[in-house]
């Protein structure tokens, strides 16, 4: 399966770039899967920023009530949402 | 609800307002452009599948709650310089204490629960704009 | 502070307010019009040698109680055309509190405590405007 | 002596005319003899509505802040101002 991942604000600096594809041979994946795929392709500082609670998930464009609770799929578009700083 | 990704000019789309409202008592607006004092330019990022519904869905809950006749948000995103505007927003009412509340509502939403992330640059290279806690107090007055 | 005997445009005024504060946050502004539902014509009396001194002493108050980088009230004197502006008042500021809270201030203290003396033409002939009570509790808000 | 008093909003209809000269024989003018002058010179109607303590008075472009302690002198400009209605 493949997953695209985004980085926005301030993660798109830690993670050196505005997003990743990660292809996988295994199924879904679970919050830790996710994190761990985070810190061993990209750095382990942005799994580290994303680990803080104010970071919020989107999945195709839409946000994710629990973050623990997720499910990614194949082809799934994840963004990772870091507080905002608007207007 | 416009994102743009160069720079406007408040008029047309005020006048414009204005024209589109000949039933209201006035039309209140705010322009909140980049501080010119050590800040060579300012990037805005956003999330489309996010960003434009957001406004969108404040768009709806601020006329019902003001009961207003029109209202416009143009948000800037991309690479702005000093002195240019990022955001206009403006709503028309049949009073003035509406209209101007409504503008103050949308400004408070947009600065904290709007999905816009903003970086500065000086002249120490760039940072990023966290977000302040006075604009989370001000959310709360709404609720 | 300008009292003006013919009709003007907004955008001049407001654009030359933001190109002389190129250290404020941004402006917020208000643009009262002549409503256009069963008014024919609007006529404003003032008294000269109260108006504009009271004015005056208004802006000041404005630039010293919110902070003000700069500010400007534009009011119609005379006789006015549905749909046609009234008054501008704008503000601008570090921060959009101040700028929506001063436009507020001026609008409250323009409304009812400047000389100004307002009728309508109806269907049915002039009448003049009187002052409602919740323009008067309106300014308590600022006492 | 001779004055000039002016009225302004729903007292200029009440007068008939946006202002009026009064030109007398005797001296200064106390407020109760002001408002004589405008119920026998304009109209009784015009000095009923001016008795009302909303309506303020202003001499040469200052607000008068006790009306009935004014003095109204040779060449003085009266305004009646009667409850502003602006915006």
């Amino acid at each position: 399966m493949s997953v695209r991942v985004l980085f926005l604000g301030p993660l798109r600096d830690l993670a050196g770039r505005g997003e990743s594809e990660f292809v996988s041979a295994s199924g879904d994946l679970d919050w830790p899967e996710l994190l761990a795929v985070l810190e061993s392709q990209v750095t382990p500082a942005l799994a580290d920023a994303v680990r803080d609670l104010r970071v919020k998930l989107a999945i195709n464009g839409a946000v994710v009530a629990d973050r623990e609770a997720v499910v990614v799929r194949d082809g799934d578009e994840i963004a990772l949402l870091p507080p905002v700083s608007g207007g | 609800m416009r994102l743009l990704d160069r720079g406007f000019s408040p008029a047309p789309p005020l006048a414009r307002l204005a024209r589109a409202c000949p039933q209201s008592g006035g039309v209140a607006s705010y322009v909140g452009t980049v501080r010119s004092e050590g800040v060579l330019a300012l990037e805005l990022q956003h999330y489309p599948p996010l960003t434009l519904p957001g406004m969108e869905n404040l768009a709806v809950a601020a006329v019902e709650r003001f009961g207003l006749d029109g209202l416009l948000v143009w948000h800037r995103v991309g690479m702005l310089r000093p002195a240019s505007p990022i955001v206009l927003a403006a709503a028309a009412a049949r009073h003035r204490r509406q209209a101007l509340d409504a503008v103050e509502y949308l400004m408070d939403h947009l600065k904290s629960a709007a999905w816009f992330w903003k970086r500065e640059r000086r002249a120490d290279g760039w940072h990023w704009i966290e977000p302040r806690a006075e604009d989370f107090s001000a959310l709360d007055r709404w609720t």
